[in-house]
């Protein structure tokens, strides 16, 4: 998930989720970097919300209670 | 063949030709088909398949001397009226189209139940008389009721499997329940050295849905899962890492621009709860506000 | 609500939830100490399974949600 | 969640939720008190409306069926 | 998702989920195969019980909140 | 599964599923393919609207979720 | 939340999460880093099971407050 919190890092600081910035953050967190995944993490994130997808989460956390048997 | 007859040799010969020169031939059951119906379901089929009719041991003997493999194993599958089905189509799309063009017909005595033949319960358009008793003599439960004979309870009058009385079938008929399907049964077919038999050829259509259900979720599982980057699972990754983030926060009680109001409401609804539970015991414990 | 908050407090840390641990609290928080309301919460609390009472909240709150159509 | 506790209380006092008046509440209450997390505490609630998130519960509480899909 | 598909048809015949395998699938069903991506999805199922993950509920994970105990 | 997981290659990348693509994306992944099966499943699929059965599951998945302990 | 980003980074990458790790990432990740909160914030997990409360479902109570009309 090392490639996840890094994107969400850069999302919430307002930084562009580039390979450059996530290569940074994963090598500073001790990380051993595979370039592979970075792309396919970019490439993946490209037409995704991640403010909505992220907001999703805390509407779920509240709503779905009522579909629990 | 010297003694067969000229006419018996031409069918034989025109049954030939139609077997070798399709991909897929069917074992059909025609028993039971109005002629009218029939004609309208050979126009339907028109495009993709014929069928033939013939006699039992001239479709046998077509069968045996085709060149194609295996086919006389085909001739083992005449029941009730049989005739011969030849199409190029998919074995599996021709059973489908055939169900699919059957319709409901009434029971007849002696018909087998295709499956449990129910009476519903509601109104019926009887008035009061005799058929009551008809009714409640074959186990209908029924009675009158403003005026009309009314169906007390959803009763299954013959089991699937199970053969219809007279009784039940003019009883059936009377009520507008109409619980045969009619149309060509397709027994077998043949391609490319195999015979399929009908359990082999029905579709479950439903089953294919949730199997494609099945291969999805099972796709979107192992994506998130594996934190395999894709357009359809990055969402569900993304929401995941939010909510362990959350889960975090709140748990170790780090209060960031997310968290803090939520941890501040938690307090307060400790409070409350609490506060309750104190009142309970002694409302002197509490101050007015909280009393409200 | 101040004594509640205080009883929390002291539940929270481990401390015994007494007169003079209250009176501390309530004091340092700049409130007006009313001896009686302190004595009546002590005595109070003495039957009432605090983290019980207060875990209900959760399911107070999320129970609501699940009675939803 | 004692220094939740404690702002609370003091936003129920009417008193000021500073880092003196959190320490002390803390202290009184007998919890060690670890001064960066007094100080993100103020800093948090900094832009925080407290009974606005009060508030916010009691919606909750009443009408969180209107959260149900 | 035709990278996921391709692994787990590799998974279910019981055959290598490695980049030849995977190209050779992606190949047969007409798509553009992209190496990085190829790369990618073999990292992420390294040390993965496909068996286990392709059975577990991922998008659970996103809503518990409303379980909460 | 690797006749539906075949099937689901083949809507994902957009080509058209029929015999041929089928059998070639199986024999790639070195399945033993067997032609009545790819027949009954092209067959059963002409009625169905993958995109729609897939849209379904999503529903269901986001649904359920708080039932998860 | 960058700074709960940068802890569940160093959690996922087997780092030890102190100050200068978190700054460290932070700092890669483009954002103003504040001593206070990354002290506070090393404070908050000194004694908790990281893993246990990513996974434990924390307040349902406030949440549904948003969704509410």
């Amino acid at each position: 998930m090392e490639y996840v919190y890094a994107a969400m890092l850069l999302h919430t600081t307002g930084q562009e989720i580039n390979e450059g910035n996530v290569t940074k953050i994963l090598e500073a967190a001790g990380a051993e970097v595979d370039e592979a995944r970075v792309k396919a993490l970019i490439a993946a994130l490209e037409d995704v919300d991640i403010e909505e997808a992220m907001e999703k989460t805390a509407v779920a956390a509240a709503a779905p209670a009522a579909a629990a048997p | 063949m010297a003694h067969v007859a000229n006419w018996k040799k031409d069918e034989v010969n025109n049954l030939k030709e139609l077997i070798d020169g399709h991909s897929v031939v069917g074992m059909a059951n025609l028993a039971d088909i109005p002629a009218p119906q029939l004609q309208k379901m050979r126009r339907t089929l028109k495009e993709d398949a014929t069928v033939k009719m013939s006699r039992k041991t001239l479709m046998s003997l077509a069968l045996s001397e085709s060149q194609k493999s295996n086919i006389d194993a085909l001739g083992e599958h005449m029941e009730g009226q049989p005739a011969l089905i030849f199409t190029n189509m998919n074995p599996f799309k021709l059973f489908k189209i055939l169900e699919a063009s059957k319709t409901p017909a009434p029971a007849k005595a002696g018909s087998i139940a295709p499956a449990d033949i129910v009476v519903p319960k509601g109104d019926t358009a009887f008035k009061p008389g005799p058929i009551l008793g008809e009714l409640q003599k074959v186990g209908i439960p029924a009675k009158i009721d403003k005026g009309k004979i009314v169906i007390t309870k959803d009763k299954v009058v013959v089991a699937e499997g199970e053969v219809v009385s007279r009784e039940i079938a003019g009883i059936l008929t009377r009520l507008d329940i109409h619980p045969m399907e009619v149309g060509i049964d397709l027994v077998a077919a043949y391609e490319d050295q195999t015979v399929y038999t009908s359990d082999l050829l029905t579709i479950d259509e439903s089953k294919t849905i949730s199997d494609i259900q099945t291969a999805f979720s099972q796709a979107l599982n192992l994506s998130v899962n594996a934190s395999i980057y894709n357009k359809v699972a990055m969402p569900y990754i993304i929401q995941n890492a939010a909510s362990k983030s959350m889960n975090l926060a709140l748990n170790a009680e780090i209060l960031t621009s997310k968290t803090t109001d939520l941890l501040l409401s938690k307090a307060y609804l400790q409070m409350l709860a609490l506060a309750s539970e104190i009142a309970s015991k002694n409302e002197e414990a509490l101050d007015d506000e909280l009393l409200d």
